[in-house]
């Protein structure tokens, strides 16, 4: 298995080669093509590795080098190649073959083209690192390697004042989630010596159980920030101010899901506390629910597709947090996949108006540009969980899994379904039915999209169709990475731990078999009322906004307070602009005035100050007179002498 | 008759040899008070002195480290020669600059010459004294002389006034002194220092400390430490600035190592009662100089603080009490002679130039006018301030050794505070001659001689810096010198 | 535990001191043509020198390489003494880099160009006969002597209100350096009185035998020294004015060489000397560190002129050696080291870019910058990774040190480590606001400014060779810092060895 | 009552009474006669200690040589005008110098000063006058602060003359 | 001897005490010096007392030396005297205070 080590490099050299000489070279198309050939290289490799370990169900821990050895812990960097990392470095590299190829063409003529498709290459290699490491600080290399690919790609347009505000924000926001994975890293280490996986893993039932919850409750906080779930969403939205692809591609299909992953990942150690499962649980429950609400009501046609991935990581983590992690993580293959659909399907809307981002002001384009549509629909269909895409096939299990476990959950993700159908399907009626709101200079230049930024929809879109149905392949793969009786890695003690951790889905039987799935929720009360209520929530859009029927204006107006805080995203950004952002800079501020200047300069300079007036005053003594200096020189004697009889 | 005649034949034949160097600078001295009557010839004058002076510093070699002479009242050990040595030395680059300055003030008087010859044979005598009457000789031999120097200055109210200041704290101060000895000499019935020693041993009383005392405060005075330093200031600033120097640099080598002999030889047991008093002295000289000197416009007034913080410095070591502080003490005052004349005789050759008046403000530039200058500058007041690699650190070195090795803390933290204060007004003038584009543009006209005296002055303050071990060394055997005169008898 | 000695054969060290010195003198003599090029070929060869040393040194047992000793007073027992372990190798070599650094940057210095270089040559000597003397009166007179030339380079090549800054750094760290002396001194009397030795070697008075109360006082002694120099909250006030008026140049060698004197006299002296006072004060350390790494982050963030930005920086990761070299274990203990070498690349980088900016655009306040990131694609790609470096990101030297020192902290103070961790956020605050108005928002420019910026010029050659280096060693170490770890692995058992025995 | 007593009461009052004259007196004349005064009370009280040479030597060179000096000096400078003393110095100055004068006397009372010590007891002296032993001493032991001394007072002389003479106007 | 040496001494500080005061208090330059003059002298009385106590000559040895300098500082400061009152055409003591600070 030695050639893995192609996977995470390949886009790397292509890194370098971009980043030294891409100015060099004819700018377009070269570096697009050593980009794409240099994932594509990664992707083959990686695809041969998944069906490698999709035959033997094995797992293989490959040590590069040695980076640095701490006591008697080496941290290496390595490449840990089982299903899990498998299906997660697949997704990420053909995902993102795909999105390179849709990128040459949609970011054709920019200046700086050399320069985005370094960065593209730059993020990929460090997505490969996060999800092949098989130890906590490779993992944390990764992670915020592609946090910075990710600041870098967002401020990709920093000659505008907003990318460069979002892309600081995304990565600042981001560094919250780091600082509290860095600290469990931190207590990792102190708890367990090791930071390799599967060393910890081994070495749970030493440690105590608010240890290990300490440790899964901080590595989960860096997983907020990363994922972008409540309450550190905030830059998520903001980074739509990237270019499409990237959003497309980090947004959505993989650096957010990096956190989903994560938790995936370290399955054994979230599974031994349940407070850390039910923490992921609620978090992504209130993620899934409350992005969903944000989404209902945007205008800008990336924002609404970015709280729609939000939401749907917010269902990611409840599956996690359910106990589900097959789920999970099939639901993000699938999201991954749908997501970028998505994302393409817009970005090649956004080429056709010139970057006109406003739904509100689309309408009609549909038929100047079919094959958009085509697999736009397709992509928001499989988002709104309707058979036989893939996102029913991925959304609805975990659904019914919360209605067996957690009511309250189930209650939220099923309304959350509901808002999902219906917002992005009112973003798909006003972008490309309703009426005709585009203004008549745009309208003319309506078309459709290049091969190569069709091909990639097209081919998304064909696997958005079928992916659902590999779903009984999918949950036997990934069974040697996620179901604690099959993992190789672990030792009898940690499996029962780990066991007794997932009891709380242990009572549920969720069908893998795609058919049967569907024809179970066909079947089922269950199944027929949350498929009942996404194509509610199509309906309710289509009568909004397609057949006008309701006017979306009275609706808001008659629901002021929620629309109004539905509009202002919960007033998240207010609170943490007013809080995080302008109160450390004003404190910031007087703290530099009154601490630093005034207190501490003020002591300091005030001793020369001191010191020049003590001049000044001492000078006086010398007044010039002979009787003067006597007689001071007198009262010196007297004193000097008393010093010696009284003093004595 | 009979009886007094026995008591004399005692004292047997005094061994004039041991006078050379004194008896050569004497004859210079009175050639140059015949010579001065019949020749306006100032370089030979300045010629002769010169010779004489180096001869007698030759002639320093020469002599047979011995005992007391003269009736025990000359002593001819280590100390006394090197210190002579030093300063016969030094001022011959004081003679060596006199000529120009005194030309440009248009200020001759021929007197100057062999006042100044005089009062270097009192610093010799004084250096030389293992007792009280001939230590109080040399001191008022250099004093008078002084007091005409300093207001020798032609048609310059200023001078006359510093230094009639000088006379009446000066007189009042060798007053105070010889009450000090007449105590002393009431409690111990000699003057000679060991056999004060001998007498007071350790049952010092009141009477003994009262003599002490009050020679302490006479020696201060003529040290010029806080608070009997009024007269230095503006005795200094009005004195012609290579009188300054001599005062400033020469004087003070020699006063210091009077009051080391002082104190080792005479009052070595009582330490308890002289280091504290010392102490006093030297925290106030360091407080008062340094803050005056920080405000200070004018050079050689700030330099002439600056010589006021220095003896606080320099008396500080006398605080701790000890051998290491005795050490110290001899260190310091030979490096700091050297900058100090460096100091005075820099701002004596600048002096004699067109719009020059020793004002800070006149520094400004003068690294682009005159670079080499500047440079030498630059090292003397690293070295005022006690910066590696200068000898001026090391002077502080040894005075904190000795401060720490008695446990005299807060006099060593007064030090610090004080020389971080210093810090102030030396870098003023380093930065006006580095940081400030030159208000003139004018050549100065300095002579070779001027140039390289001072030249000769810095380097060696630097190599007393880099490489002190020499001096060290002379300090030890200076201190064992002392120490073993002490503890002999 | 007694440190064993490998005498040089030949004098290498003492030659790496005089190297520089000597180049002074002859630039001295010779006109300003030559002064750069002589320069250069000067710290070039000193680089050299350290650099074969760092690769022939033996990093397995500790002990003083290419040691030398010779009298120097012997009647105080003071002697000059040097050699190196890793940690003054390292050091020797950083500075050896930096000045390399700055003398190929020092193209456009027009005002006295002779005593600029001299200034810089003596600077360089001083620097690096500091971090190899073992005689403590030898390492005070390097440590003072390195003023002298500061002083003068911040106050004559300076901007504005170079008098005050300068003023203000020599008479603060002269007055911490005297306190460092009695500190010295009162340990020199004690081993005398004691062991009745007289010696100012650091082997001697590494056995001297303190009553914990001297312990104490001397620790703090010592430690007002270093706490200046470092610059340790609240005693860093003069940093900001210093570096915000120095030369770029004297900036970059501010802050690569001489902050890590301070940190570097904690780790060689304060932890061997005052193990029970290191402990002691540990807490103390602790919280000073902390308020340094929040503290000046805050600080950074306030302000608009950018090299005070960076200067608040340094005092923010000098926070991080603080608290990892008071973590008292090897993880704090090398980290404090490794982040005391990357902080000398990266802030070295950060005023490099901070006067190219001023060379470009003639000012250092945020209101006349931004938008420069299109013109200067590889200015901007070079700066973006020393910014990174700083922040921390992993990968770069940055990080290594950070994780580290945290390391070390987490295993005695949860509560440290954790809130010196929030200066991943902080530090990214202050960092990635410094990049952003300096690089990006073009759209905010005027028109006759983007003119002007049309006519701006990326890095020259010279510049992108000062750059290169820097920027070179923060892969180096972020990437492979187990070489670095390894080289100081032994010196930092050995710092420790009282305090955790062995 | 011991005549040694009676002269010593009397001469020193003089002393003192003439000593504050010489501080106070206006005018400076009397200043001047006043320190005459006091000189000779002084010798006198050395003729009463049984130092005759030095209170001959106190006449002769005080008494008359030094202070012809200053009547000569006074007689060229006019009178001054002004106030004699400053009040506020004198204010100043009293409590301190009191204090001073309580130390020195405190010093001078409770010193335990030697005694005897020397060999010029009375019948010594009886045998050699105090004139020859102080004289013979001066010129043996002492012979070299006295010659000191002799350069010093040539030193004072030229010093004298340098000073006090007109400059003459070079041109 | 019935006058015991203690009075001696206790006069002798008294007078130097008033020639001290002489300095401070008077305003008239030439009182000064007298007033110097007067603290040497006080200390004659002191060495002379001491000396006849001790039954040795050095003490009135040093007198003659102390009478020496006396007269020595005396004719120096009458020289000077003159110069100054030549240039200022004034003796008194608060105007003769231009060096100062």
């Amino acid at each position: 298995m030695e050639y893995l080590w192609i996977i995470p490099f390949s886009p790397f050299i292509a890194f370098v080669i971009i980043g030294l000489f891409g100015y060099k070279f004819p700018r377009e198309p070269l570096s697009g093509i050593v980009a794409v050939a240099g994932v594509a290289i990664s992707a083959i490799a990686s695809v041969i590795g998944f069906i490698d370990v999709a035959k033997t169900g094995g797992y293989y821990n490959l040590k590069l080098f040695s980076w640095l050895t701490i006591e008697n812990y080496n941290i290496t960097v390595s490449i840990l190649w089982d299903p899990l990392s498998a299906l997660m470095t697949c997704v990420v590299t053909c995902v993102s073959t795909f999105i390179f190829i849709f990128a040459t063409g949609y970011m054709k003529g920019d200046e700086s083209y050399p320069r985005f498709f370094a960065y593209l290459s730059l993020f990929v290699f460090m997505m490969l690192m996060l999800t092949l490491s098989d130890n906590l600080v490779q993992l944390f290399f990764g992670w915020e390697g592609v946090g910075l690919a990710s600041y870098l790609l967002i401020g990709f347009w920093h000659y505008k004042k907003s990318a460069a505000n979002a892309a600081m924000e995304s990565f600042v926001v981001n560094r919250v989630g780091d600082w509290l994975f860095l600290l469990g890293i931190l207590l990792a280490f102190a708890t367990f010596g090791t930071l390799d996986y599967l060393q910890i893993f081994n070495k749970l039932p030493e440690a105590g159980y608010v240890v290990i919850t300490a440790i899964a409750l901080l590595l989960f906080g860096g997983a907020i920030g990363k994922s972008a779930q409540i309450p550190l969403h905030i830059w998520l939205p903001n980074a739509m101010e990237g270019p499409t692809p990237v959003s497309a591609l980090i947004h959505a299909a993989t650096m957010v899901a990096a956190g989903v992953y994560m938790v995936a990942r370290l399955m054994p150690v979230f599974a031994a506390s349940e407070v850390a499962l039910d923490t992921v649980l609620f978090v992504g429950t209130m993620s899934a629910f409350i992005a969903a609400t944000m989404g209902l009501v945007q205008n800008d046609i990336k924002r609404i597709i970015a709280y729609s991935t939000l939401s749907q990581l917010g269902y990611m983590f409840a599956a996690e947090g359910l106990g589900l992690f097959s789920e999970g993580m099939f639901h993000l293959t699938s999201h991954a996949v749908f997501k970028a659909l998505l994302f393409l399907g817009s970005g090649s809307v956004l080429i056709a108006l010139h970057h006109l981002l406003d739904v509100q002001k689309m309408g009609q384009i549909g038929r100047a540009m079919p094959i958009t549509m085509g697999t736009f629909l397709i992509g928001s269909l499989a988002l709104a969980g309707i058979p036989p895409f893939v996102g029913f096939f991925s959304k609805d299990p975990i659904i019914e899994g919360a209605y067996e476990i957690n009511s309250f959950v189930f209650m939220l993700l099923w309304g959350g379904a509901f808002l999902t159908a219906f917002y992005i399907f009112r973003l798909f009626f006003l972008a490309f039915f309703s009426t005709d709101r585009l203004d008549h200079h745009t309208r003319e230049h309506v078309h459709e999209s290049p091969p190569n930024m069709t091909v990639p929809l097209i081919v998304l879109a064909t696997a958005t169709v079928l992916l659902g149905f590999f779903r009984e392949f999918f949950m036997n793969f990934l069974r040697p990475s996620l179901d604690p009786h099959s993992m190789k890695f672990l030792s009898e003690e940690t499996k029962r731990i780990v066991w007794e951790g997932l009891s709380r889905s242990s009572h549920v039987e969720i069908e893998p078999n795609a058919f049967h799935f569907l024809g179970h929720s066909l079947t089922s009360f269950l199944g027929i009322v949350i498929l009942g209520t996404a194509l509610a929530g199509i309906f309710t859009a289509f009568l909004i906004y397609q057949l006008r029927k309701v006017d979306p204006v009275k609706i808001g107006d008659m629901f002021q307070p929620i629309y109004k805080l539905f509009y202002n995203r919960w007033y998240f950004d207010h609170i943490y602009y007013a809080i995080f952002v302008y109160g450390y800079y004003k404190l910031s501020k007087v703290l530099w005035f009154v601490g630093d200047k005034v207190i501490i300069d003020g002591v300091v300079d005030g001793s020369a100050k001191v010191s020049i007036f003590g001049g000044d005053i001492f000078r006086k003594i010398q007044l010039g007179r002979i009787s003067g200096y006597v007689l001071q020189m007198l009262i010196g004697t007297v004193i000097f002498i008393a010093l010696f009889f009284i003093i004595r | 008759m009979g009886i007094l005649l026995s008591i004399v034949a005692d004292l047997g034949v005094p061994n004039f040899y041991v006078l050379i160097p004194e008896i050569i600078v004497l004859t210079v001295a009175l050639t140059i008070l015949v010579l001065e009557l019949f020749t306006k010839n100032k370089s030979l004058l300045s010629a002769l002195s010169i010779f004489g002076l180096g001869l007698a510093a030759i002639s320093v070699f020469f002599i047979q480290e011995g005992d007391k002479t003269l009736y025990g009242l000359y002593i001819v050990d280590t100390f006394s020669l090197w210190f002579k040595f030093l300063i016969l030395i030094t001022s011959i680059t004081i003679f060596a600059v006199f000529n120009p300055y005194i030309d440009s003030k248009r200020s001759y008087y021929g007197e100057h010459y062999y006042l100044m010859l005089f009062s270097i044979l009192g610093m010799m005598i004084m250096v030389s004294s293992p007792n009280l009457i001939t230590m109080y000789m040399g001191l008022e031999l250099m004093s008078i002389s002084l007091y005409i120097l300093v207001g020798l200055l032609k048609r310059d109210y200023k001078s006359k006034e510093g230094a009639f200041k000088y006379l009446i704290i000066g007189g009042a101060g060798t007053a105070i002194i010889s009450y000090g000895i007449a105590l002393i000499y009431g409690k111990t019935g000699t003057f000679d220092l060991i056999g004060i020693a001998l007498k007071l041993q350790d049952n010092i009383d009141v009477g003994g400390i009262g003599g002490l005392v009050l020679l302490i405060v006479g020696l201060a005075l003529k040290a010029s430490a806080v608070p009997f330093h009024f007269w230095t200031p503006d005795a200094y600033e009005a004195a012609p600035t290579p009188i300054t120097a001599l005062m400033g640099g020469v004087a003070k080598l020699a006063t210091y190592a009077t009051i080391v002999r002082v104190t080792v030889d005479a009052f070595g047991g009582s330490s308890e009662v002289w280091a504290p008093a010392w102490a006093v002295l030297a925290a106030a000289s360091m407080v008062v100089g340094n803050f005056i000197a920080l405000r200070q416009k004018d050079v050689k007034r700030m330099l002439t603080y600056s010589s006021i913080a220095h003896t606080g410095y320099i008396l500080a070591a006398l605080a701790s009490g000890n051998g290491v502080g005795f050490f110290a003490i001899l260190f310091y005052a030979m490096v700091y002679v050297f900058m100090a004349i460096a100091g005075f005789l820099f701002l004596s050759a600048f002096e004699r130039n067109e719009g020059w008046t020793n004002s800070v403000e006149d520094f400004k530039g003068l690294a682009k006018r005159h670079p080499i200058m500047a440079l030498y500058m630059l090292i003397l007041m690293f070295s005022m301030l006690g910066i590696p690699p200068t000898a001026g650190f090391m002077g502080k070195f040894g005075i904190f050794l000795s401060l720490i090795s008695a446990d005299v803390w807060w006099l060593t933290i007064v030090l610090v505070i004080t020389s971080v204060i210093s810090a102030g007004y030396y870098l003023r003038i380093v930065a006006n001659m580095y940081m400030y584009e030159p208000i003139s543009k004018a050549k100065f006209n300095l002579t070779q001689i001027e140039k390289a005296v001072i030249g000769f002055l810095s380097i060696l303050t630097l190599l007393l810096g880099v490489y002190p071990a020499i001096f060290w060394e002379i300090s030890n055997l200076l201190t064992n010198s002392l120490l073993m005169t002490a503890v002999a008898r | 535990m007694t440190p064993t000695f490998e005498t040089a054969s030949f004098p290498i060290l003492s030659v790496s001191i005089l190297i520089p010195f000597v180049a002074a003198l002859i630039v001295f003599a010779l006109n300003e043509k030559v002064a750069k090029p002589i320069s250069i070929v000067a710290s070039g060869i000193v680089l050299a020198i350290s650099s074969y040393l760092m690769l022939v040194y033996d990093p397995k047992d500790y002990k003083i390489q290419f040691y030398e000793k010779y009298e120097w007073i012997p009647q105080f027992g003071i002697s000059y003494e040097v050699g190196v372990d890793a940690l003054s190798l390292t050091m020797v070599w950083l500075t050896a880099l930096a000045f390399f650094v700055s003398f190929i940057w020092s193209t456009n210095i027009q005002n006295r160009v002779k005593e600029y270089f001299i200034s810089f040559l003596i600077l360089e000597a001083a620097c690096i006969g500091v971090f190899v003397a073992w005689d403590l009166v030898a390492f005070y007179v390097f440590w003072e002597v390195m003023l002298i030339p500061m002083f003068l380079i911040i106050g004559i090549w300076g901007y504005a209100e170079r008098l005050y800054a300068a003023t203000k750094f020599f008479i603060y760290t002269f007055f911490g350096s005297l306190f460092l002396l009695i500190g010295v001194v009162g340990m020199y009397i004690y081993n005398f009185y004691s062991n009745k030795v007289l010696s100012t070697s650091y082997f001697d008075l590494l056995n001297v035998d303190l009553p914990h109360n001297l312990e104490i006082v001397f620790f703090l002694l010592l430690a007002l020294g270093f706490a200046v120099k470092v610059p340790m909250w609240p005693f860093h006030t003069w940093l900001p004015a210093a570096h915000v008026q120095a030369p770029t140049a004297g900036s970059v060698i501010l802050a690569a060489v001489l902050l890590k004197m301070g940190t570097y006299g904690f780790v060689r002296f304060n932890l061997p000397w005052f193990p029970e006072a290191s402990k002691v004060f540990m807490p103390v350390m602790f919280t000073l560190g902390v308020i340094a790494i929040i503290y000046t982050a805050m600080m950074a963030i306030a302000q608009t002129h950018i090299k005070r930005l960076i200067a608040y920086s340094s005092v923010s990761h000098m926070g991080f050696v603080t608290i990892g070299t008071f973590a008292l274990n090897m993880e704090g203990v090398n980290g404090a080291i490794i982040t005391m070498i990357s902080h000398g690349l990266t802030s070295g980088a950060l005023f490099l870019a901070a006067g190219f900016i001023y060379e470009r655009l003639h000012s250092y306040e945020m209101k006349d910058l931004g938008g420069m990131a299109k013109f200067v694609p590889v200015f901007a790609t070079l700066f973006m990774i020393s910014v990174m470096a700083s922040a921390g990101l992993p990968g770069l030297s940055g990080f290594v040190g950070e994780f580290l020192a945290l390391l070390g902290t987490f295993k005695v103070s949860i509560l440290t480590a954790v809130l010196a961790g929030l200066s991943l956020v902080v530090g990214a605050a202050y960092t990635l606001w410094l990049y952003k108005k300096t690089m990006f928002e073009e759209e905010l420019l005027s028109e006759e400014r983007l003119k002007e910026y049309s006519h701006i010029k990326d890095l020259n050659s010279a510049e992108l060779w000062s750059f290169l280096p820097l920027v070179i060693f923060m892969f180096v170490i972020g990437t492979y810092p187990n070489w670095w770890v390894n080289l100081i692995n032994s010196t930092s058992a050995f710092v420790l060895h009282k305090i955790v025995g062995g | 009552m011991d005549l040694n007593l009676i002269a010593f009461w009397s001469l020193s009052t003089i002393a003192v009474l003439s000593a504050l004259g010489v501080v106070f007196f206006r005018n400076i004349i009397y200043a001047v006669l006043s320190l005459i005064s006091t000189l000779i009370a002084i010798s006198g009280l050395f003729f009463n200690l049984g130092a005759e040479l030095i209170g001959a030597l106190q006449i002769l060179i005080y008494a008359v040589a030094i202070v012809v000096f200053y009547v000569l000096v006074i007689s060229t400078v006019p009178k001054y005008e002004g106030e004699a003393i400053d009040l506020k110095y004198s204010l100043l100055s009293t409590p301190f110098a009191f204090i001073l004068f309580m130390e020195l006397a405190y010093v001078s009372v409770y010193g335990l000063w030697v005694s005897g010590t020397g060999v010029f007891g009375p019948a010594m002296l009886n045998q050699v006058s105090n004139v020859k032993a102080v004289a013979t001493m001066l010129f043996t032991k002492y012979l070299f602060p006295f010659e000191v001394a002799s350069v010093i007072l040539l030193v004072a002389m030229i010093g004298a003359i340098v000073l006090g003479k007109k400059d003459i106007v070079e041109d | 001897m019935s006058v015991s040496y203690e009075y001696y001494l206790v006069l002798s500080g008294l007078l130097m005490v008033i020639g001290l005061i002489g300095i401070i208090i008077r305003k008239n330059i030439i009182a000064l010096l007298i007033s110097t003059e007067l603290m040497l002298n006080s200390v004659n009385i002191a060495f002379v007392a001491f000396d006849i106590k001790l039954q040795d000559v050095a003490g009135q040895v040093f007198v003659f030396f102390i009478l020496t300098i006396a007269a020595a500082e005396a004719a120096i400061g009458l020289g000077l005297i003159m110069a100054i009152y030549r240039m200022k055409r004034d003796v008194d003591v608060t105007k003769i205070s231009e060096l100062k600070g």
